[in-house]
């Protein structure tokens, strides 16, 4: 038996924790990480097909749970609040005994609960988190990111809105009045002067807003011609509607077609947003259709898809897909570790190089424990076949291209410090 | 100069004059009584003196300073206790602590925190309070929620917590109104005791002439905002305006 | 005793012993049960059920007593939050200092906001209270974040330069919060048989704080100063006429209770060193109305059950997934499993707001008095049960 | 259903004529204790009964009962108004039986205008008095009729609070300490319009604490004490007896 | 000075959002006394039987069609709206696409039975009870009732939006002598101006040049005393109440198109509800309306770049300093009568 780490398993069980938010404005969005989650364990008993287990690049799982232990786990309401993100997850430590939470639905509680995983001695597999800082001035020895960042997202959109709109381009941003908002914005507006584009105005906007029509309603007399919308979830889809409500997708601007750009996609916003999407880019972790259309590279989507559809009966999200992701990388990582010291796993995903796990070529880079894979760029399906074809994929851009250097300045101020094992 | 000086009180209500050029002055350890008609401004006067309304224009003045643009709970303290017409007390507690609460305000002034001492500590209030629900007759009712009392009973215990504060002058505006026979008789009694025993003005709202005429040592009568006559009481009897303007029959 | 009647010395001694025994208590069912999913005696809910509790005593202090329903409550236990954790970011990681720096900001944050907000009454009152909590989680979440770190919340980090102490450990690590040296996260596990219990320093530190608070409170509301508390909501206008002015008592127990807030803050963040700016939200200040009428608004001890009420049901209620559901009812034939968890699934989980508001129904239409009336009609019963029969017949008429 | 019961078993009854108003048995409590122990009268029709006692009796309780409003509740007991049950109806639907009650402390209705509350009173048929007769009864209130009613003075809301009564359509008229604030000229005028509706046929009960007006003005007298009946029969009797007011009015 | 045209016209768009809700709120808040923190939960209900008309409208049967596959590589199943099937595809479209102005109709008996449903089995038994309990059960309520939408509903937004005759939007610049694109507004959002006034109107003369209006005052100052007038007032708080909740949800069903539907677009709105109406002044519904449109165009003149340069986070904040200032000038809020709700 192992021990000298917080809650080194001791039966024949091993437990999971998965703190998603599942009540909300995110709650549809947890949901679908946790069906995620579920399926994850699911595929580590040895249920189910197997998933992406079976493309996965590292052939360490077997089925059999994670080194022999059955795997368990145990759920948690976020609330999208840190503080209830923090309590949820104390008592997953405390009481039920979880050696690594996953999950989350927005930077500021994964970074809250990250700090927390920090101080309590267990590994942290982020979910949805997009901010520069989780990775960036608040990453943390404990904590691990999949998904993609804000400025990620800013490098791999700025060749393509350069093809779609050129660079002369008057650009007017709303975002969001907290942490990933500004995160995002700063990105994409230096992405996008590199191009040669001119940011007209930045206005910040109250998280609560409802309504954007004030926002919105000046645009066209700024002189801009390209709206960008740093906004996610709720936020997102009302400033969408607003701006389209607005006339701005029919408008001209400069002598142009004006634009609106949302740089962070997701396919629940799309969907809220319906037919008001159509046409507008952005950018996604993963899509569920990148396997079928841009081939091989991005095997294990297919797996994943089978499996999980087959499962609920849609289509995955990127949110769904990150944690699964997340689930097996850990599992995977204590295999290789051999224990379920965080120390030991973390020395494991340190520098970690996999694949089949539906983003092609990935790194887990040690510097910031960020990993880095291909990004997509998507827009809004013009006439969608059906409820599940909302996006369509303009391009994967390629690694390289959007890899920065950990001392990056979006990125600096915070260092890692040393893993924790806790008691 | 008597204890209350009131010199050329107006007030309006909108279109509607309720006090007219009101003096009146009232002499110390006396009992003043204001009669008239319904309507004739005797609450209204009473509400100058408190602090509840602001005289348009005029001055009252109070043991030789003016009252005017002080609040309520100052005028209090200058000595001014005042029984209302429709009973105002401390409905969710009980009638003892209604009693203690005039008792704090009187040693403790407008704002004192004791809050760390309990109430029932304080063994001396406690039998002031006692000794005078006592004289109200109203010692057996010490438990009570005031709220559910009779109004004859709440009527009693307000005009106990005003006595309790000892004031230099008690307001009562229709102290006896709704009190069975009996009461109104003790309720007399009381009051002449207590004004025989301690040194207390009194300026009194009465419809009841009963009362009016065993107590009063002067007495007003106000007509539509306006004094009509001030006198003794055996001079207002007889009166013929004020027999015409108020007291019909009954006199 | 302590200066106080038998009643409340005895109701005091009934919270000392259950506060201290609460890790017995809390934990009725052994750790490999199926049931042990209700257990809640781990030391962050434990933490949190008296930390809320003296939140709301504190509110208590003000709505039980004046009357006056404040809606932003929830701006001083936030800025007694950020004081803790700025005074161990700056200073020292003991949580003395904090916790002592946090009831004073609250204080003079509460001085200020009572002082405007007490000029009117009633519902008008309310919405000032608000708007000032409002605006407060609104700037902390946005323009403030230097000093909030905004969405995030404030959290400790490894340059924090804190003065009189080291902004590292010798490892590597962020320092954790301590008593003098006993860290507030230490815990003492004893296992009896298939049963576990958990002591944890941080929780017994709340507790101890908690038993003052509340013999705090018993005191103020049996002193003069309650009865004149009690007097405001009564009548204010006699209040006036007696002589007594309204406005010091009611601003003394806004302060009051602020500083009973801003107590809970900072230990919130001594026992996990996070402030989020969400704790000032509204539906964090209507939280601690609910948990106040929720257990019985004026009585003593209401207010600490409703809190432990609702934390309860967030804490625990939110973690029964189908899973656990389906471990439960194993038992059953596959089909009458799969009906049961299907009954049962809206209301556990991401339901579990479901229950809660269902719950705050019921209390509310059956038990008037919150959960207090419950217990004293559950006593009544009782007592019914041994007294004499006819007379019980003779007092409370049939309908 | 709407048979009046046959009440011969209460004794001290000379049925002459059949009664009107008929109180059988009634008990009523609040909260836990009980206020009226087993009331019982009868009322004729055109008669003045004056409800008598001590503050605290159970006189407004017993009126309360009657116009069967929420508080105090009736346990048992029978309230028959011409042939119609009111002690199984709601108090809008007695209203709607011909049940007038004047409550104690008058109850304007804040926010209405003087004419407001008494046209708030002929929504409902049956409709009463016209506004126009009323303001000639209460010339006073014809002034005023433009004004707020909470701020009318004491003898003015005990005015509007009568002829909102007889704005409807009423068979019987419950009194509630009437003359209780008024001018004596005014209770005068009130006791003028009582007997002018009496002669009109109305059929009154009047609770007042000045026992001797209210006897005279009475055909019988019910004396409560405790929520018992203790005396029940003439007015003039009572006016006549000294022992029997020293007994129970104690005046 | 054309920004300022435009941010007023959308403070009235907005405004005539916020008196909308706060009318409904003030109805049964300052006028029946009952603090009803589910208000927003019936705002949110009338949002979702515009989603609810759409699905019933939409409602499809399946057929199977083998030359597409779907995304498991299963043949695709395609849906057919009965509507399309027996009118045809143009007018079966047009129905669909109709459907949030004919939720109007839909909503109004829906949610009469609601507010009549929830006044009877509920509201009623709390008039007199403290207001304390009145924020607890109708709180509760508003969980249970968002909960029950999420369930069925779940938590993403649904777009519903508005026929396409209306949609796009209107060029006042143009009209006013300004250039092209300076001033444009919805067609939708001015639908919603247009209708917020009708409802208001239609509300105010009910109350006002009925008696029913005055009774509900009366009433609502003292029940007791009304009954003694023969007015069975239960009865009367009755249809108040379902008039409130139609207008509550008349409010929602409007606001669709505007905003995606979501389970917790209620909540959102309730404090600023209740905002509105005591900035309004307790029991005034010309205040109510007035604060609606007060904060609805100082939000959007705080929302300018203009202002948040000068005062940074200002558009945050507005609403609530608006309130502060407003209570402290004027102690009873902008209309408000005395003594309601001031103790
Ligand atoms: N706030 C007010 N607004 C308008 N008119 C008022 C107000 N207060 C009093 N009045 C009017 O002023 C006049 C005097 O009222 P006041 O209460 O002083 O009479 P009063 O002499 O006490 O009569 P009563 O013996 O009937 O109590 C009345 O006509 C009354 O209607
Ligand atoms: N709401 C109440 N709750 C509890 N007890 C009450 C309530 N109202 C009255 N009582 C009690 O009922 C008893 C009778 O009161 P009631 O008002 O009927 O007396 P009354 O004969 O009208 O007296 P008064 O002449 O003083 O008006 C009193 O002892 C009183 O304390
Ligand atoms: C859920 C995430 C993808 C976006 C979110 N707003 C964040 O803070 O990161
Ligand atoms: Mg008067
Ligand atoms: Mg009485």
């Amino acid at each position: 038996q192992e021990s000298g780490f917080t809650n080194a398993p001791t039966g024949d069980t091993v437990t999971l924790g998965f703190n998603v938010p599942q009540t909300g404005p995110y709650a549809d969005e947890g949901a679908d990480e946790l069906r995620a989650f579920e399926l994850a364990v699911e595929h580590l008993n040895g249920g189910g097909d197997g998933g992406m287990m079976q493309t996965f690049s590292e052939q360490n799982l077997d089925g059999s749970g994670i080194l022999g232990k059955k795997v368990e786990y145990v759920t948690g309401d976020t609330q999208t609040k840190s503080d209830a993100a923090r309590a949820s997850a104390r008592s997953m430590i405390e009481k039920d005994g979880a050696v690594m939470i996953s999950g989350g639905s927005s930077s500021g509680v994964a970074i809250a609960v990250q700090g927390l995983c920090q101080e309590a001695g267990v590994i942290f597999m982020s979910g949805l988190t997009h901010s520069n800082d989780t990775t960036g001035k608040d990453k943390k020895a404990n904590g691990f990111r999949h998904f993609f960042n804000a400025y990620m997202s800013a490098a791999a959109l700025g060749p393509v809105l350069e093809g779609l709109y050129g660079t002369d381009r008057k650009a007017y941003h709303l975002t969001a009045d907290y942490t990933w908002g500004w995160s995002q914005q700063e990105s994409i507006q230096s992405a996008t002067e590199a191009l040669g584009w001119e940011t007209v105005e930045n206005v910040l906007t109250p998280l609560a807003q409802t309504d954007f029509s004030s926002y919105i309603a000046p645009v066209l007399q700024s002189g801009a011609d390209v709206l960008v919308l740093n906004h996610y979830g709720g936020n997102m889809v009302n400033s969408l509607t607003n701006a389209v409500q607005f006339g701005l997708r029919e408008a001209q601007a400069n002598g142009k077609d004006f634009q609106i750009v949302v740089p962070l996609y997701s396919e629940l916003m799309a969907r809220g947003a319906g037919e008001n999407i159509a046409g507008i880019p952005g950018s996604q972790n993963w899509d569920w259709k990148i396997e079928n259309q841009l081939g091989e590279r991005y095997k294990g989507t297919n797996a994943f898809v089978q499996s999980f559809g087959k499962k609920y009966g849609f289509p995955p999200s990127q949110a769904a897909h990150t944690c699964y992701a997340q689930t097996l990388l850990y599992a995977d990582a204590v295999t290789r570790a051999g224990s379920f010291n965080p120390c030991a796993i973390a020395e494991a995903l340190e520098d970690f190089e996999f694949d089949g796990l539906g983003n092609g070529p990935t790194l887990y880079r040690a510097a910031d424990h960020q990993c880095f894979k291909d990004v997509v760029v998507v827009r809004g399906k013009e006439n969608p076949e059906d409820e599940f074809d909302l996006v369509e994929i303009v391009e994967a851009t390629p690694v390289e291209q959007v890899t920065y250097e950990p001392d990056h300045p979006m990125f600096s101020g915070g260092s890692l410090g040393s893993c924790n094992a806790g008691a | 100069m008597g204890l209350l000086d009131v010199k050329d009180v107006n007030k309006r209500f909108g279109g509607l004059q309720a006090l007219g050029d009101v003096n009146l002055s009232v002499a110390e350890n006396s009992v003043h009584a204001i009669i008239g008609p319904n309507g004739a401004g005797k609450s209204t006067l009473l509400n100058c003196l408190v602090g509840k309304l602001i005289p348009d224009t005029g001055s009252v003045m109070f043991a030789g300073r003016s009252v005017l643009g002080r609040k309520p709970y100052e005028i209090n303290q200058m000595g001014i206790s005042r029984v209302f017409q429709t009973p105002e007390i401390f409905g969710d507690l009980s009638v003892f602590e209604n009693m203690m609460i005039p008792l704090f305000a009187k040693r403790d002034g407008a704002f004192r925190m004791h809050a760390f001492e309990g109430v029932t500590q304080e063994r001396g209030l406690i039998g002031e309070a006692e000794k005078m629900l006592d004289e109200v007759d109203m010692l057996d009712k010490r438990e009570l929620h005031a709220g559910s009392l009779s109004r004859g009973d709440k009527r009693r215990l307000e005009m106990a917590m005003c006595l309790i504060q000892r004031p230099k002058l008690l307001l009562l505006d229709e102290p006896t109104a709704g009190m069975a026979r009996a009461d109104t008789n003790n309720t007399i009694e009381l009051l002449k005791t207590i004004k025989n025993k301690r040194d207390i003005t009194m300026c009194i709202i009465e419809h009841d002439m009963h009362v009016v005429f065993s107590l009063a040592d002067r007495i007003t009568v106000l007509a539509q905002g306006t004094p009509l006559v001030e006198d003794v009481p055996e001079n207002i009897k007889g009166h013929p305006k004020v027999k015409e303007a108020y007291l019909g029959e009954a006199a | 005793m302590l200066g106080l009647g038998k009643k409340d010395l005895g109701l005091l001694a009934a919270v000392a012993a259950l506060t201290l025994l609460a890790p017995f208590l809390l934990n009725p069912f052994p750790s490999d049960s199926s049931l042990a999913q209700f257990n809640a005696g781990y030391p962050d809910l434990m933490q949190r059920f008296v930390i809320f509790g003296i939140f709301a005593i504190g509110f208590n202090i003000l709505f039980g007593l004046t009357g006056y329903l404040s809606f932003g409550h929830a701006a001083f236990l936030g800025v007694g939050s950020y004081a803790a954790v700025w005074m161990f970011k700056l200073l020292t990681m003991n949580v003395i200092p904090a916790i002592i720096l946090s009831v004073i900001v609250a204080g003079l944050f509460a001085l200020l906001i009572g002082f405007i907000s007490l000029r009117r009454s009633g519902i008008y009152f309310a919405i000032l209270t608000l708007a000032f909590a409002q605006m407060s989680f609104a700037l902390a979440y946005s323009v403030l974040t230097p000093i909030t770190n905004g969405e995030t919340g404030l959290q400790i980090a490894l340059d924090d330069p804190r003065i009189l102490g080291v902004s590292a450990t010798a490892d590597g690590s962020i320092p954790v919060t301590h008593l003098f040296g006993l860290e507030m996260r230490a815990t003492e596990i004893l296992n009896l048989g298939p049963w576990q219990f958990q002591f944890s320093a941080g929780y017994y530190l709340c507790a101890a704080i908690m038993l003052a608070a509340f013999y705090l409170s018993i005191r103020i509301f049996r002193s003069p100063f309650g009865m004149m508390l009690r007097a405001v909501k009564s009548n204010q206008q006699r209040l006036y006429y007696t002589g007594l002015n309204a406005r010091p008592y009611t601003l003394a127990a806004f302060v009051i209770s602020g500083m009973y807030a801003g107590l809970a803050g900072g230990l919130l963040a001594s026992m996990d060193p996070l402030a989020g700016a969400e704790r000032m939200q509204w539906t964090a200040s209507g939280e601690v109305v609910l948990m106040t009428i929720l257990g019985g608004a004026g009585t003593l001890i209401g207010p600490v059950l409703g809190a432990g009420f609702i934390k309860y049901f967030e804490n625990i209620f939110s973690k029964l997934n189908d899973n656990v559901l389906h471990g439960w009812f194993a038992f059953l034939p596959d089909g009458l499993e799969n009906a049961v968890v299907a009954i049962i699934h809206p209301f556990v989980g991401k339901g579990w707001h479901l229950t809660l508001g269902l719950m705050f129904m019921l209390v509310v239409i059956f038990l008037p008095g919150g959960l207090v009336e419950g217990g004293q009609r559950i006593g009544r019963l009782f007592r019914r049960k041994r007294g004499s029969e006819e007379r019980a017949a003779q007092q409370t008429p049939a309908e | 259903m709407n048979v009046k019961p046959d009440f011969s078993r209460h004794a001290n009854q000379a049925e002459t004529a059949p009664a009107f108003l008929s109180v059988w048995d009634m008990h009523s409590y609040y909260g836990e204790s009980f206020i009226v122990q087993g009331v019982s009268f009868n009322v004729h029709e055109g008669e003045i009964l004056a409800l008598l006692g001590r503050n605290g009796a159970g006189k407004t309780t017993t009126l309360r009962s009657i116009a069967r409003l929420d508080n105090p509740q009736v346990m048992k007991g029978e309230i028959w108004l011409d042939h119609q049950p009111l002690h199984r109806m709601k108090s809008y639907e007695a209203a709607q039986a011909g049940l007038g009650l004047v409550p104690e402390d008058r109850r304007i209705i804040p926010g209405l205008t003087v004419e407001e509350n008494l046209q708030l009173a002929q929504i409902q048929p049956p409709i009463g008095w016209s506004l126009e007769r009323l303001y000639e009864l209460f010339p006073r209130l014809g002034e005023r009729r433009r004004q707020e009613g909470v701020t009318l003075s004491g003898g003015e809301q005990q005015m509007l609070s009568i002829a909102r009564a007889l704005a409807r359509d009423i068979k019987v008229l419950l009194l509630d300490e009437p003359y209780e604030g008024l001018a004596p000229v005014i209770v005068d005028e009130i006791e003028k319009t009582l007997r002018h509706i009496k002669e009109q046929g109305m059929t009154t009960i009047l609770v007042e604490q000045n026992a001797v007006r209210a006897l005279q003005l009475a055909d019988r007298a019910i004396i409560l004490d405790t929520g018992t009946i203790v005396y029940d029969g003439s007015a003039a009797e009572v006016l006549g007896d000294a022992d029997l007011r020293a007994e129970y009015l104690a005046i | 000075m054309d920004a300022l045209i435009l941010q007023t016209l959308n403070g009235l768009d907005k405004g005539s959002a916020y008196a909308l809700i706060a009318l409904g709120l003030t109805l049964i808040f300052g006028t029946l006394g009952v603090v009803n923190f589910a208000h927003g939960a019936l705002f949110m209900i009338g949002a979702f039987c515009a989603v609810t008309l759409q699905r019933i409208l939409s409602a499809s049967y399946v057929t199977i069609d083998d030359s597409r596959t779907d995304f498991l590589g299963n043949p695709m199943e395609v849906e057919t709206p009965y509507v399309h099937a027996w009118f045809g595809e143009s007018v079966g479209a047009g129905i669909i696409e109709w459907s949030v102005p004919l939720a109007i109709l839909f909503s109004i008996p829906v949610m009469l039975l609601i507010g009549f449903v929830m006044e009877r089995g509920l509201i009623k038994h709390f008039y007199k009870r403290p207001h304390a309990d009145q924020i607890l059960v109708t709180f509760g309520l508003a969980i249970v009732l968002q909960e029950i939408v999420k369930y069925f509903y779940g938590a993403n937004p649904i777009p519903t939006p508005a026929p396409d005759a209306l949609t796009g939007s209107f060029d006042f610049g143009v009209l006013l002598g300004f250039d092209p694109n300076v001033i444009i507004y919805p067609y939708w959002r001015l639908v919603y101006f247009a209708f917020a006034a009708l409802v208001i109107g239609a509300v105010f003369s009910f109350l006002q040049f009925t008696t029913f209006g005055m009774v509900v005052r009366a009433g609502m100052a003292d029940r007791e005393t009304v009954g003694l007038l023969g007015i069975n007032i239960d009865k009367r708080f009755t249809i108040m109440f379902g008039i409130a909740a139609a207008v509550a949800g008349l409010a929602g069903v409007m606001y669709a198109p505007i905003n995606s539907p979501n389970y917790h677009m209620g909540m959102d709105f309730l404090v600023l509800s209740f905002v509105v109406v005591v900035v309004g002044g307790m029991g005034s519904l010309p205040g109510a309306v007035l604060a609606g449109f007060l904060l609805g165009i100082l939000e959007s003149f705080a929302s300018m770049t203009q202002v948040i340069n000068l005062i940074p986070g200002i558009n945050q904040i507005i609403i609530y300093v608006v309130a502060i200032v407003v209570l402290l000038v004027r102690p009873r809020g902008l209309m408000g009568r005395k003594g309601v709700m001031e103790e």
